[in-house]
């Protein structure tokens, strides 16, 4: 009747494996030799070297450590390079960021404010500003941000006693970027034929805001032919221009499409 | 050689009052003599108090460090010299926070439980010898006192558990009753068994006996088992821990302790263990001697060798119920009871059986009758 | 002693999160169970109808939080099926892959739990050391260890990174090796046997009755599993076993468990030879653009939606570590789902309490509530 | 019984309240039926069709209706089958399929609790997530989410 672990029996459907039945009792609950001798096996292993890391002076993502560590259990994936993927305090670079307000767009918990910095020349700039109180990181910013100047880094000490701490200016974000921590590479694969910016000429004034505030001056503005009204038709009061989008240098953000007066840019299949 | 702590303190005291008073310290009159007696009775209890929260600290240290290990880890490590201080801290901060009782509780009852049971454990440690000599009072029929003391706790537990008001405790209680009750037996017979071989209840005297004649543990073998796990169920370590199951009854017949009293709890668990694991080396495994043979001599050959070895013993045979306890569940109530009912009591009643054969053929000076 | 109730919640050590078991007791004997939850309700289907799809993700990881993967992989199912999106077969894998780490990071998970119940400390640590390693695999290719974010509508986040499947490979070697050493603890042990045979007793058509599924209902002798019944994903081209039991008692759910992890195992490693020989793209190519950034201007939803996005319902089922998980998606052309609604395994397989609770004693409430594999986090959403 | 003969067959042995039938992805077949009937309609599933499992109930708010859903498991076919119901807003409610499947009280309280339909002739219908004393079912559309309000929650146990 005792059916070992690796039979399976006929009646059973394929695919289908039985496991071993419960052992009958022994009769003498003091058997317990196995158990104990297991136990005694992983005590010898782990009389040198346990396998827990001792966190505050030993630290994973220390470059400086890695290669040391070699645990009773192995050596633990994650030393060594891929460490690097680790989604952790953002860092960003300011002077590459282009203000397109993708991953304020793409955060799921809201949690990135564009503020002002100041830039070179007494301008000013519109970068993100992230609370970690909120920040679930996610990375949806960083797969979002087209120019990869907000990449998340392998840090992850934000320990602080204040609430207004929680919140990293651009500055600071910054000042990450330039501690060198490892920078979490993974870029997301974008789908090749992703919508872009269409425009509904009817509606369209040719006021020009979108490409005044498009962040990579990838739409310009281009004349077109005034029409010559109809009879009894009254020509629609307008600027005889038209945007043209450059699809190329599109980052998708959608700064034409809000800022538009009348609606007339949307999203849709590339033609 | 055979001064007990006790008698060393009287003759402190005695002395000091003499030398205040100006009187002779052999004989001092009427309330001086009562007042170094006291005098007497104060230093031995700070000695002996002093003596076991030392080996407290060091005990659970030991458990902790040995438990690490069975579980690939390292234990207390930061406080003072690998973590030894680790337990002092933690009961600092035990010490430090706010007493409280639920407001349901009967005060007397909740109180007096742990304190009672705090002190019945370390009343144990005043009568059990350390070494050739070493006890702080001796004691006629020691083993007797001490297995008599060490069977109160279970009223005390009851009590406290009685008087939380709550049901976790309460269930504890009635489990911790039980479970003392199944397994005293046992452990009386098999202790039995070593009396009818040593013919004495004096443990010092049995420790004196195993020396002379070998370590009772040879020969009943079986009654070490059985006394091992009885104590093991005595002092509710896993896997008989069941007055504690954190699992099911949060923290047992304690639930509702806190701060100190909690502490003392705790305490008199680390108390007992040591007391039952000095026992099993009173009783068993020889006490305070090592072997002599050969060049083995000179290992207990310099000064204070039997209280070195006695503890090196006792730490092995914590050791061993860590081990136990690193490598066990816990049992369910029925199969504690039958455990202790169905398996422990017939094998000490055999346990007796071979004792009294073993003095039938003339233990220690084994002349088999020839048939 | 009379009949009383006690409240074993929702602090409790036994109940591995916030939720309430009330059982009446008779001395030490149940005869009476009333599970409550909701201390853990978080309205997850109630936020997924205001966010994107992709969005969706940052709370399945947190729906049940040992067992991520399987629930972004199950809300994907049903999001792609909603919306019309082909998923690319290197994808499929990277998903069935990081679903089967999943239910062994998750099933080690348990293991440790459910042994601590059982008042042995040793085997938790083991298990949970051990789920260690399953964590690290996962932060070696998502970047985090219980929040992976991984999937996206139409494929995953990103390929595994250069050098992956042979430490997946090593880390497969340790686990195969060590649930032996598991086992040697636990079956071996006479006193485990005795405190987990003949209880929690809840027989296969009890279990279909009362709809509870996954190690409990495979350990009453019932072979479902919709990885083989309702394949799903890439699972007919994969070759395991379903492992099943008879006892219909917590042993059973313990040993269908320890079968499950090897399965997974055998599983993963498949899934890896697979990623070595066939690389490719691992999003698809045809998304929808709103399934992600950016979330419409508030006002001008009209223009973005102009586009009139197919209307769809998806619907997907698998087979979670706890059991049988389905998710239902509603796509009524906006970007943000309609209604999302999650069946819970969880939530099932505790509603049933009562049924393999009474008649037993209350030193067997945590083996057999352990041997459930309770997730707060997925069974109140 | 064969999977494709199912829904025939329901429509012939129920001609008035099987409304409709539609394919479905991954699903057997998506029946509409007659809120009335949903009894005799699921003994009839479970004990002649075979659907032994009940994996779901679910509501879901249509604003001017509400849909109740069931989603049920055959070990033979190994099929899912959806049966939906389309129940008035204001005052919806339909028979419990507890005492076909014991395991759909509890979905049916959730459905009770999050999108207020009522289940007529359940042995325990209280709330399941929400806390006993809230007045209102969060799945409906009509409870927008960044609402702040003041919940008064009772005890649960006294």
């Amino acid at each position: 009747m005792a059916s070992s672990p690796e039979t399976t029996s006929p009646a059973l459907p394929p695919g289908v494996k039985k496991t071993a039945p419960a052992p009958p009792p022994s009769g003498l609950h003091g058997i317990v030799a196995i158990p104990m001798i297991t136990a005694a096996k992983q005590f010898t292993r782990s009389l040198w070297r346990p396998s827990t890391i001792v966190y505050p002076y030993e630290r994973l993502e220390d470059p400086s450590f890695r290669g040391r560590v070699a645990v009773a259990s192995g050596r633990p994936i994650g030393v060594g390079e891929v460490w690097d993927n680790y989604r952790g305090v953002h860092a960003l670079n300011i002077t590459t960021c282009i203000s397109c307000n993708l991953c304020a767009f793409s955060c799921p918990d809201t949690c990135i404010e564009m503020v002002s910095v100041p830039t070179e020349g007494g301008k000013t700039k519109r970068c993100p500003q992230i609370d970690y109180g909120k920040c679930s990181f996610c990375g949806f910013c960083s797969d979002a941000c087209p120019e990869g100047c907000l990449t998340m880094t392998t840090n992850y000490t934000l320990t602080t006693s204040r609430r207004p701490e929680m919140v990293y200016s651009p500055q600071r974000m910054y000042s990450i970027y330039h501690s060198k921590l490892p920078m979490n590479p993974i870029r997301l694969e974008r789908p090749e034929n992703e919508d872009c910016i269409l425009l509904d000429q009817d509606l369209c004034i040719g006021c020009n805001a979108c490409a005044r505030d498009c962040p990579t001056q990838c739409i310009t503005m281009i004349d077109i032919p005034k029409p010559e009204p109809a009879p009894g038709q009254k020509l629609p009061k307008r600027i005889w221009k038209e945007p043209s989008v450059n699809d190329a240098d599109c980052v998708r953000c959608g700064t034409c499409i809000s800022v538009c007066p009348k609606e007339c840019l949307y999203w849709g299949a590339r033609p | 050689m055979s001064a007990t702590l006790y008698d060393v303190a009287y003759w402190i005291s005695s002395h000091l009052l003499g030398a205040l008073g100006g009187l002779p310290a052999s004989s001092l009159p009427g309330a001086w003599g009562v007042g170094a007696t006291a005098l007497a009775w104060l230093i031995t209890a700070a000695v002996v108090f002093a003596a076991s929260l030392v080996n407290i600290l060091v005990l659970i240290w030991w458990e902790r460090k040995l438990l690490g290990r069975f579980m690939d880890r390292r234990g207390a490590m930061h406080v003072g010299f690998a973590g030894l201080l680790q337990n002092l801290a933690d009961g600092l901060k035990l010490f430090r926070k706010q007493v409280f009782s639920p407001r349901e509780a009967d005060p007397l009852g909740y109180y007096l439980a742990p304190t009672a049971y705090l002190i019945t454990s370390i009343v144990l440690l005043g009568f059990l010898p350390v070494s050739a000599g070493f006890v702080a009072g001796a004691v006629p029929l020691s083993l007797l006192l001490a297995l008599a003391i060490f069977s109160f706790a279970p009223l005390f537990i009851f009590v406290g558990s009685w008087s939380s008001n709550n049901k976790y405790s309460l269930i504890g209680g009635m489990r911790t009753a039980a479970q003392m009750v199944a397994y005293e037996i046992p452990l009386l017979l098999s202790v039995v068994s070593v009396v009818i071989l040593s013919g004495s209840f004096d443990l010092g005297t049995i420790v004196q006996d195993q020396a002379r004649d070998g370590w009772y543990g040879a020969p009943l073998i079986l009654g070490l088992i059985v006394f091992s796990v009885a104590i093991l169920a005595e002092i509710e370590r896993i896997p008989f821990d069941l007055p504690e199951a954190e699992a099911e009854l949060v923290e047992g017949w304690n639930t509702e302790y806190g701060g100190i009293l909690f502490a003392m709890t705790m305490m008199t668990d680390y108390i007992r263990s040591l007391v039952g694991s000095y026992l099993v080396v009173l009783l068993f495994l020889g006490g305070w001697t090592l072997p002599t043979w050969g060049g083995l001599g000179i290992l207990s050959s310099f000064p204070l060798s039997g209280i070195l070895w006695f503890q090196v013993k006792t730490y092995i045979v914590f050791g061993v119920f860590v081990w136990v306890r690193a490598a066990l569940p816990r049992v369910r109530t029925d199969q504690l009871l039958q455990i202790g009912w169905r398996r422990m009591l017939p094998l000490s009643l055999l346990n007796i059986a071979i004792a009294a054969g073993w003095v039938l053929a003339g233990w220690p000076h084994l002349t088999w009758p020839s048939v | 002693m009379s009949e009383m109730w006690i409240n074993m919640g929702p602090q409790h050590p036994m109940t591995h999160g916030l939720w309430n078991l009330r059982v009446k007791i008779d001395g030490e004997v149940i005869v009476d169970a009333d599970p409550e939850m909701g201390f853990l309700h978080r309205g997850i289907e109630k936020i997924c109808e205001y966010r994107l799809y992709n969005e969706v993700v940052t709370l399945m990881d947190r729906c049940c939080y040992v067992a991520g993967m399987s629930w972004e992989h199950l809300y994907m199912m049903a999001a792609e099926q909603a919306l019309g999106v082909e998923v690319p077969e290197r994808a499929e894998y990277l998903r069935v892959m990081s679903a089967e780490l999943q239910r062994l990071g998750s099933h080690l998970m348990w293991f440790a739990a459910f042994v601590q119940d059982l008042g042995l400390m040793t085997p938790f640590l083991y298990g949970m050391r051990d789920r260690d390693l399953v964590l690290d695999l996962f932060q070696a290719y998502t970047g985090a260890r219980m929040t992976y974010e991984y999937m996206r509508v139409g494929g995953v986040r990103n390929d595994v990174p250069v050098g992956f499947t042979d430490r997946a490979r090593r880390v497969m070697d340790w686990l195969d090796q060590k649930i032996g050493e598991y086992e040697d603890l636990c079956d071996k042990s006479d006193i485990f046997v005795a405190r987990t045979q003949n209880i929690g007793v809840l027989s296969a058509s009890d279990c279909v009755n009362l709809g509870v599924t996954g190690p409990m209902l495979r350990a009453a002798g019932l072979p479902r599993d919709l990885r083989r019944d309702r394949p799903y994903s890439v699972y007919p081209e994969l070759d395991f076993l379903i492992p099943t039991h008879e006892g219909a008692d917590v042993y059973g759910r313990y040993r269908v468990r320890m079968e499950e992890m090897r399965q997974s195992i055998r599983i993963v490693r498949q899934t890896l030879d697979y990623l070595d020989r066939h690389p490719g793209r691992v999003l698809a190519e045809r998304v929808p653009r709103f399934v992600g950034a950016p979330a419409p201007v508030p006002g001008k939803e009209t223009y973005v939606l102009r586009r009139g996005y197919p209307k769809g319902r998806g619907f997907a089922a698998i087979e979670e570590p706890h059991g049988e998980a389905t998710a239902y998606v509603v796509n009524e052309g906006a970007e943000n789902p309609y209604r999302v609604k999650f069946r819970s395994p969880v939530m099932v397989n505790i509603s049933a309490a009562k049924s393999y609770l009474v008649g037993y004693r209350v030193s067997d409430i945590p083996a057999i509530m352990g041997s459930v594999d309770i997730c707060v986090g997925e069974s109140d959403r | 019984m064969r999977p494709k003969d199912v829904v025939p067959e329901m429509q012939r042995t129920f001609p008035d309240s099987v409304l409709e039938a539609s394919d479905r992805q991954g699903i057997l077949a998506r029946v509409r039926i007659e809120p009335r009937a949903i009894l005799p309609i699921c003994r009839w599933l479970r004990d002649v069709a075979g659907f032994c499992h009940c994996s779901l109930v679910a509501g879901i708010d249509w604003v001017e209706t509400r849909e109740v859903l069931y989603h049920l498991w055959s070990d033979e076919m190994k099929v899912y089958l959806e049966l939906f119901a389309i129940l008035p807003s204001d005052d919806p409610h339909i028979d419990s399929v507890g005492e076909v499947w014991r395991g759909a009280l509890w979905h049916e309280r959730e459905t009770w609790d999050l999108v207020g339909i009522r289940f007529d002739h359940h042995p325990d219908l209280r709330r399941l997530f929400m806390p006993e004393g809230y007045q209102y079912h969060p799945l409906l559309k009509s409870l927008e989410l960044h609402e702040p309000e003041e919940l008064e929650v009772k005890a649960r146990h006294v």
